[in-house]
């Protein structure tokens, strides 16, 4: 089995994007990968989406994308896995790269979701659930976490204020990212007193849906993955568990048990324990899932996650750094590419170049991205060598 | 226009007929074609009583096309009597204040209106406080 | 690198299937392919589908159909290439076992097209086109084909009703395909007869869209591949080339590039050459697709594939039997899913299982699918150990 | 509703702008951030004369929702005189008999009307004989 390396990274700011295409964001991301690496010949472009059917009508993405990028005559394909789409597709590549068969591919997570408007946004999100039980009784992702968070409420009486942590720290990180949507911190005070979308969960509590991409180029071939201003990273774990798409399928829906054995398997892959992970991008999409994720991660007990998540340092000179570049929250939410945006902010911090918010002789990472309400759970492990 | 799939799933939205499994005698809602208690063959359909009670609640100020009439409207998950959970939204709330754990009983309504000219409408269950 | 077997195949019915779902269907096909690998413990299950998003809201589909089947805390994503979906879907899985990562998976190709209904089924299927650029100016995939046999017909002014000779063997091969849409030869008059639906492209031109599932279960297990009463099968060979989405796009319409430089490399992967190929279920989505495939494959000369296809023998006693099962045409197109459906009636040739229309002898079977007219081909060579 | 995306695409829909490669002068349609000739970066706008000849043609019978008021209609792949090629629908046929290799000229018409109930048309190129 191959080794597999990243060799470059490359992202667009992220945001409400109206005057963008899908395949002009990929092609700023794949350039920005593709310098860095020092334009290698690529043989595969494999493209993480979720929207791009639904909202702007346009199958075989990679296809435009490439053609687009003038990467003609290579592979492509499309993978979905929900708002986990994009790290999907980093996991297809790093098992393409693997496998032997692909020695270097480009893997692009990419979101357009403004190109629609109005309520009809409400409806193409609300494919990641199940469509005949949950999305026909009108509910939507928002209102999922907000069924969680009440009985997570009910369940354990943390202060309500106290699960604002995540969010906060999200914003605090996101100030020192160029890439992200919001750039501005928020306090204690503004988050309690902020308006309720799906009561109890408040306009704080949900990361804003975002159009942007991101790109990763990896490769079987160490050298192109090394050079002078930056160390060769290597992905040293990919895995992928699923729970039920629906909430009420599951025996406990405060479980997130896919987190579980998605953690439990990355970690003996890449043969790590949790005290050498220097850093976390977990899948903060809502505050509540941010909190199920830790306690189901074993990182604190069912009903303690708020707590841990609170009363701990988790800003990039803490114990175990979270969301380090804004997370979902604070970078903004482009759904289908958020998880090559994580992949992408692991990167920065394992090369050393994530400026303010450096984690200080950051060696090995955990990045672990979320379909539904833990219903597909991609982890990955990079490791600096 | 989705009529045929509506159609596919007339009786389990109407009825609350799930399925019971005849290895284990699970209580399956909604149907699946393997039992998630036993991995056996499921397909004895079973007419839910429609009684349960609250797990979690929630108050939905947005929504989807078709549901907009409704706003804002309460989406339960309710964890019926004979075992498994459902999603659906409550209705003749009144006065009553939600509470989880608050018992409730099926009924039938209308749920969304198809999102085309000629605004087919779709019914099928959601829950009420149980009375007195 | 891990050798890649099939160990099970199943498949439904295809048809107009108003009564079934998506993850019905799907779990139809899964119990077969399972069933004939003794239920062997799975990994992943991977979804090759192209329309559940866009005509059934239902995306993260693979976690549906997973739950649905029992497949619990398993992996799952979707592939979608266009109407070659089920091919990646089934090169995903490849690459998958190949790299050791997973051990065994089940690929499953699903489409469900009669979840809509009326003039919005031209909409969704358009999205395999370039939607600016093409499905923008009111073509369809339809459109596509005519634009392609109309510039054909002009440039090698063939015999029209020579056009013919593929759509008239899939249906003859049909009649011994209990799972086929159309058991029923036509006659070369009918053919000639036929109405035009895009001048000069006629109603037996086009392979009619379908609903259906089929599924494969493989595995780097070579125990498992074998039972006393089924030869293993080794895919030898998995490939993937785009083309431009857009005709327009292309400096040569005709040429279907993608499917020479796919074919080249799978040709080359598995060591063998076309005089060892037994069986070729190429992609008749359209007839003029099968004639430029042939060309494009050099197992014709440009402008002379209509007469390989009408004057040599390939039926399945022929020199080189094509869509033995009935193809796209006859057996039905289950857009999504039909290159999963390809790989099962190889399957069937290559274990002697397939009946009347068995070809004597075959140990390698060549299958290819394409989305879009050649915008992305994915070919695949199997071969009985 | 997709009035974002028809707005960005005005000019290039209007007006059959593309680009000509600042590196290797290749013209360019539709427009591409890498040029399909060289490989560089394409940014620089250019206006097509609108004149080139049919390369294939045929005739819709069936249309997607919002094309289906012009049915029975007639598309090409038009060969411009600059290089690329396009396909747009044929217009203003009157009594000509299309044919491959017939010169065309540009024009500006209602290609579509949008889904919803605000029934935004949108326009676009089309092609129509070379009269005379
Ligand atoms: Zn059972
Ligand atoms: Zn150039």
């Amino acid at each position: 089995m191959e080794k597999v390396y990243i060799a470059g990274i490359g992202q667009t700011a992220v945001g409400e994007l109206w005057k963008r295409s899908l395949e002009s964001l990929s092609n700023e991301a794949i350039q920005g990968a593709l310098k860095e690496a020092g334009k290698p010949e690529v043989d595969a472009l494999y493209a993480g989406n979720l929207l791009a059917s639904a909202a702007s009508s346009q199958a075989n993405l990679g296809v435009k994308i490439a053609t687009n990028s003038g990467l003609d005559g290579i592979e492509t394909m499309t993978t979905e896995a929900g708002e986990a789409s994009g790290a999907a597709a980093l996991r297809l590549g790093y098992l393409a790269v693997r496998s032997g068969y692909v020695r270097t591919a480009l893997v692009v997570g990419v979101e357009k979701y403004t190109d629609i408007v109005g309520s009809s946004v409400e409806n193409v999100i609300s494919q990641t659930m199940d469509y005949d039980f949950e999305a026909m009784q009108g509910l939507t992702p928002l209102g999922q976490a907000g069924l969680l968070m009440a009985r997570y409420l009910d369940s354990y009486h943390p202060p309500r204020e106290a699960l604002g942590a995540l969010p906060i720290l999200a914003h605090a990180n996101a100030i020192n990212n160029p890439y992200a949507m919001y750039r501005r911190a928020i306090s204690t005070d503004a988050y309690h007193k902020a308006g309720l979308v799906c009561d109890p969960l408040n306009l704080y509590d949900a990361a804003p849906y975002a159009d942007g991409a991101a790109a990763l180029l990896i490769t079987s071939d160490e050298k192109l993955s090394q050079t002078a201003e930056k160390a060769p990273i290597e992905i040293t774990a990919s895995t992928s568990t699923i729970d039920a798409l629906a909430l009420h399928d599951r025996p406990d829906a405060l479980a997130f048990s896919a987190v579980t054995i998605s953690v439990q398997k990355a970690l003996a892959r890449a043969g790590v324990s949790w005290s050498e992970i220097d850093l976390f991008e977990l899948w903060d999409a809502y505050s509540i899932f941010g909190i199920l994720s830790v306690e189901a991660c074993g990182l604190a007990a069912h009903g303690e996650g708020w707590r841990w998540l609170a009363e701990d340092d988790h800003s990039p000179k803490g114990r175990l750094p979270l969301v380090t570049m804004g997370g979902n929250k604070a970078r903004g939410f482009p759904l289908g590419a958020a998880g090559v945006y994580q992949a992408v902010e692991a990167v920065q911090q394992l090369r050393g170049e994530a400026g303010a918010n450096q984690v200080d002789g950051a060696k090995t990472a955990m990045i672990q991205a979320m379909g539904g309400p833990a219903s597909n759970v991609i982890t990955h492990i990079f490791s600096k060598l | 226009m989705e009529i045929p799939r509506h159609w596919r799933l007339q009786k389990q939205r109407y009825g609350l007929v799930g399925e019971i499994c005849p290895h284990c005698s699970a209580k399956i809602f909604p149907a699946r074609d393997v039992c998630p208690e036993c991995g056996g063959e499921a397909k004895e359909p079973f007419r839910f009583s429609g009684k349960g009670s609250i797990y979690s609640y929630t108050v939905m100020n947005n929504a989807p096309v078709g549901f907009e009439r409704g706003l804002p409207y309460t989406i339960a998950l309710v964890k019926l009597d004979e075992g498994p959970t459902v999603t659906a939204q409550l209705t003749d709330l009144g006065a009553n204040k939600v509470e989880i754990g608050m018992p409730v009983q099926m009924v039938t309504r209308r749920i969304k209106e198809d999102g085309d000219e000629r605004g087919m409408l779709i019914y099928g269950y959601k829950f009420r406080p149980v009375m007195g």
